[in-house]
């Protein structure tokens, strides 16, 4: 089993979801987050004050897939959360030792 | 001292003989006493209307939203004294008032009926800065901050202030024609709800409209603006009435009565057609019943006004279900409330006027009068096709000028950080 | 046309010559202009408490708790002008009115006092909104919506029309005996306390109740909420000279006195209990001593009211601490504020009653008469058995019609979602 | 009954034979509903303050912050009837009353001009409980809650009173000196501005100002408060004329005029230097033209309004702007908005004044007079160095008592949780 | 070491970490998530318009455990967060080279 | 390849930002958390009722990084993030299999 976790721009977070449905993943997880990186941040005003933010929002999806689905979920993800500006953001893969389904206790392959 | 600076300083000092005295009563206490209050209402409900709008658009545009309305707050509430009113009440043509009270040259505190000539400045003036800010749902979310205040000042120039002129001045020419609008029907819903419509097709729609989810950021903000709407919009309809009093009771009275009407026939459509009552319904139900009711407000009795309020929930409520069918995007549906809402209760007015409750209105349908809903709907065409015109005309030259929409990479990041380098939350 | 259009018509134009003239006074404008004023703080008052309560509750059920105060200001607002001022105002017996007002028959602009009739319609309309919006907080986060707008509407004829009248109109019993409720102790505060009291414990507690923490989603709206309280009760209690001048000046002085004094005294009885003093304490604090003065109001000096609202702080403290011993879920402790302060004032406004501050009312204990105290101590045990036995009943009732209560996977999605199928916050 | 005993009834009765008739008219229906809605809507400004100022503050702290403002409405509140009434206003020297209407005494509705003695007392109460709160920015996110509470009692009695009793009271030596302060530009605003200068020197920095980003929780909150003060604004100024009528209308609308016109001009300043109009620039140019306009409302004409709201949009932000250079933290810029617009506005009275709209007023530099400018600048001078000189003290005095500041680590978790247990949001 | 990573019912959160701490865990970080799976999402409405929101509402329970306690927190874990209905969400087990007590820059296990 | 997993306290989620960039690291992003341990959490007041608040606000901030950078990025960590008062965190290290830059499609360390 592996573990994709993938940091993508927040508004494509609905297309990324339905292209790893597509590629067979069964569910997944979003969390909410900010990157830092090559993009740069934005500047705010504060009653005359300038600021640099140097963070962007960005969204985190973690999805624990099969073995042989992974190629096919990061070519979806490289598909639909590319926009080809910097900040596209970056997929990790790592792998993970089990997975157990709490409704049903199935663990392995099976829960997932 | 020469010339010039003499005479800017008695501009400053506005020192200057009144040009005429407006009528010739004295100034009575009580009425001046709701004149002032109503006039605080109605500056109320511009906030209450950025609330209104603001919450009810994504987290990164809430800032910009709001701006579009409480900026207007100091703009237009500067344009007023500048020229707007001027343009508005003095003595001009048939369609447009002159220069006389520029800068509110010889506009004192002489009795105007019984309250003072600047007490009727300033409550006409919150009219004229709401007026333009209840344009700005249509264009949500995608305007440019520069075309959003060339838009306001120009419209306000070209739109409100020749309407305004129209209807009540004494030599508009639909006053003259002996419309009703007892506290701007047209004036105000109809001329920015067809502005409205105009500008939300002239401008397009938002990136990913209707596929993505536009999901509002807090409806409570949407909640407390509407509660303040309705709150003010007892001055802005009790205080048509120029004087406290009897006038002023029913006018007050009757809005009370359609908001109310409207919020639950609005919630009773809804339940028929999605089987749930949702609380932006109830919300846009008053808002709409407010709408309808304005213009009928000081010339129908409360069950005129309870059956306004009924109709006005239902058709405003149906008007936005049928939006999506036409592919614009009017984003926070000012058409389908303002525009629908005041075309509707500028009909009924016809329909329901009773010289039984305001003598110096007209007996309309019911009474079996068919001329005042003939004149209404003349007022109601004359004000929607020149509203629109002149909407598109301004949208035009200041695309032209500098452009009105921002770029999709500046909609997808917010009107927020993009407009005003500002961000809504930070919890 | 036929007989019944005619009648139709006729209601809906309101041209019926009323019934009777109410008084002989003429009409002021300064007493109107107050009491529209007042009227519109008192609307004010029902989105501030819908705040007060929203802020309270956990995110998930926001909107739900919001919508039980505004739904009422569209469903008792049009009930009024249909039955309700009918039912509480006009001529009937010792125990309820007629319905010789209903559709607002007969009901116009002639003077009523120096104020029109109508403007005392909408002023009373806005006290039959708030009330049973004022009960909505025992029963939050569980309640079903359909089963709420059940209970408002039973309950506004049921329990409210007929208290009101017993209190308010000049042949009902508690007013010919001479009960002192200057601005609704009884009418508002103690029917919606008592109610509240056995509505939380019909429906039960929330899941979780006490054991999981249940956490205000955000307590800048309660403070805000209680800030728009606060300044609409001016209007609530100073409104309720039905005139401007001394009289209201004094109920808006004591008014203003006893909130001060609550939310102080509040704040001291939470530091010395757990050495804090909370922003929700001397928010809750302010809305006790409102309550407390509220029957008081036109009939007390300034200084008694200081010692009513000190009173009230301390003693809705203590009895909102106490609650968890009886176990039972007042979620938002409105028998703790309305029930026990509104009791507290009904009775204090025997104790502190001066005809120095107010000829039309009576000399209470402090000035050596036992009488006024026996008369509030019947008002309040006759309101509160009454409001207590109606509700169990009208509950019993909706609970076999549909049930009152979602089911406990709802309760866990919330109101919010499961009742309107919106979320409050998408931030 | 014991004579203690009796004395004590008889204060809580509040029978008591008005020491003095103050004014011998009698009570004017109309002045008195002005007076009362202008007391409500200036209560309601405190409210709104806690928004304005916990809008700002990071979301750990806006709870204290708002509780800063909201307290005062409790506290002071009682003060006002208790004490600080009689020293403000009742016979004394020309440096500060006396004890003569101590616990209200002697005040009833007895006229005093046209209206209740008691509607004055409570009018001017407001401006009590709001004048400490505003100097509550100064310190905001590291004042202890308890030396918060000290300093309020100790300057509302040390600093408000007597400064009130110079410019207000009718033996006070800045009155009897002609000073003109129509509404509290020296009352209200130098004296909190000043004090709030001198009080964020004392206190010190925030821990990580100017390193660390301190943003705003939710503007939203800021525009929200914004609008609230500029409604109240209209009570603040115009009841100011203590009556309704023609100058009550004057300084209604120069209100309104110069809140446009110092928003517009802080924007217009902000575009200019840093390429972007801001939410909060516009927020804050209409508080900083209300308070500029406060001392001149009724004594200038509508475009010397608008004269002092351009100077005050521009000179304020200037202000804000320079402040880094300085180094100290005052957190709210309380001092470069009312400290600063309040000077302003104070001389630029002494500019425009002139007796064609106020026969009481004076005719100013503009009219060939430099006097009245002179008597400004020695209101200005004193009120802020007395102000400034008597905190310095008060904060000493709490220091050595139990300390002003709290911890490094209670700054950390901020002002909410550490000192009233509780947390602004849980979303 | 390993790290146990479940997505949970939101308002379990307070059990499972009783839970967990009775099987002697020391520590342990939630965070807030959005899932995706077999759950159905909700219906939102908006002016007429109805959306079907597919996300829902989850709680991310992180905790890095010794390889021996491994067993005895999976096992509390599908205990208490388990309802018997679609949507109790997942654990997975992967495994963790090192901890570091920031602290005390203890390392190994006597970080955790 | 390593991923770092930090649990900080909020407030010096910029110094270690700073730190980390000093020791290298190229990208990284950052989470909401609240955390359970050592620390104690605080007392709530809701009308007279006590809640004790078991959690924490923390912060959570992720990084992948190259092999030989580690050692730099858990000094960086050490120094930054402690304050020596209970509750500076933890740090967690664990093996990637693979990084992918989406806006590139380059995989490995040239990912990062
Ligand atoms: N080494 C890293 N570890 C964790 N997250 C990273 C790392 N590098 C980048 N990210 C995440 O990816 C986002 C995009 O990275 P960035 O360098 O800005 O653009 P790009 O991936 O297009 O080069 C960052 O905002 C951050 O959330
Ligand atoms: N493969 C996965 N990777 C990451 N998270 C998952 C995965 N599958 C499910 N989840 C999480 O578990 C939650 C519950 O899963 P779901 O399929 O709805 O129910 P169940 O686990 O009962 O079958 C999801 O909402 C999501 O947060
Ligand atoms: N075993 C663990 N797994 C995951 N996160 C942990 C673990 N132990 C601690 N944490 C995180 O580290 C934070 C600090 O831990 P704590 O025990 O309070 O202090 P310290 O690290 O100083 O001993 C916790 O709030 C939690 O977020």
């Amino acid at each position: 089993m592996k573990k994709v976790e993938a940091f993508i721009r927040p508004h494509l977070v609905e297309d990324v979801r339905a292209a790893l449905t597509d590629a067979g993943v069964k569910g997944l997880s979003v969390l909410e987050a900010r990157g830092f990186g090559h993009q740069r941040g934005h500047t705010e005003f504060y009653r005359g004050a300038e600021y640099q933010v140097l963070f962007v929002n960005k969204v985190k999806i973690e999805a624990v897939v099969l073995d042989d689905q992974i190629d096919a979920v990061v070519s979806a993800l490289l598909r639909v959360a590319r926009t080809g500006k910097v900040g596209d953001g970056k997929i990790f893969v790592s792998t993970v030792d089990d997975a157990i389904r709490i409704r049903t206790g199935e663990s392995g392959n099976a829960a997932l | 001292m020469n010339r010039r600076l003499m005479a800017f300083l008695t501009l400053l000092l506005g020192i200057v003989p009144p040009a005429f005295a407006e009528g010739s009563g004295s100034i009575d206490s009580g009425d001046t006493a709701w004149m002032l209050t109503s006039t605080a209402l109605v500056l109320f409900m511009t906030p209450g209307l950025a609330l209104f709008y603001g919450g009810m658009v994504r987290s990164k545009n809430v800032l910009g939203t709001i701006m579009h309305s409480v900026f207007a707050m100091g703009l237009v509430g500067i344009h007023w004294v500048v020229i707007g009113y001027s343009l508005s009440f003095s003595k001009g043509n048939s369609f447009i008032g002159g220069f006389s009270h520029a800068f509110l040259n010889g506009v004192g505190v002489e009795p105007m009926g019984s309250i003072p000539h600047l007490a009727f400045v300033a409550f006409q003036g919150m009219f004229a800065i709401i007026t333009p800010a209840l344009i700005t749902g249509a264009f949500a979310e995608r305007m440019k901050f520069r075309a959003y205040v060339a838009f306001v000042l120009l419209w306000t120039t070209v739109v409100y202030a020749p309407v305004c002129h129209w209807v009540w001045a004494s030599d508009g020419w639909l006053f003259k024609l002996g419309a009703l609008d007892f506290a701007g029907g047209t004036v105000v819903h109809m001329s920015s709800g067809f502005s409205a419509l105009v500008a939300a097709i002239y401008i397009g729609r938002r990136v990913g409209y209707p596929k993505d989810q536009i999901l509002p950021n807090s409806l409570i903000w949407t909640v407390l603006g509407a509660g303040m709407l309705w709150f003010g919009w007892f001055g802005f309809n009790g205080g048509s009435a120029l004087a406290s009093g009897a006038l002023a009771t029913l006018a007050f009275v009757t809005t009370q009565i359609a908001a109310a009407a409207a919020a639950m026939a609005w919630a009773f459509a809804e339940r028929i057609r999605t089987g749930k009552v949702t609380v932006l319904g109830v919300a846009s139900g008053m808002v709409a019943g407010l709408v309808a009711v304005t213009p009928a407000s000081g010339f129908v009795g409360p069950m005129a006004a309870l059956a306004i309020g009924l109709a006005a929930g239902v058709i405003c409520y149906w008007a936005i279900c049928l939006k999506p069918r036409f592919g614009y995007d009017d984003s926070l549906d000012v058409f389908g409330v303002h525009g629908v809402g005041g075309t509707l209760g500028a009909l009924l007015t016809g329909v329901f006027a009773s010289t039984y409750w305001n003598a110096n209105g007209k007996d309309g349908l019911l009474l079996g009068n068919f001329d005042p809903l003939l004149v209404q709907a003349l007022s109601v065409v004359a004000t929607a096709a020149y509203a629109a015109a002149a909407t598109w005309i301004i949208l035009k030259l200041i695309d032209i000028a500098g452009g009105v929409r921002i770029s999709q990479a500046e909609e997808r990041e917010g009107l927020d950080l993009t407009q005003h380098g500002e961000t809504a939350y930070h919890l």
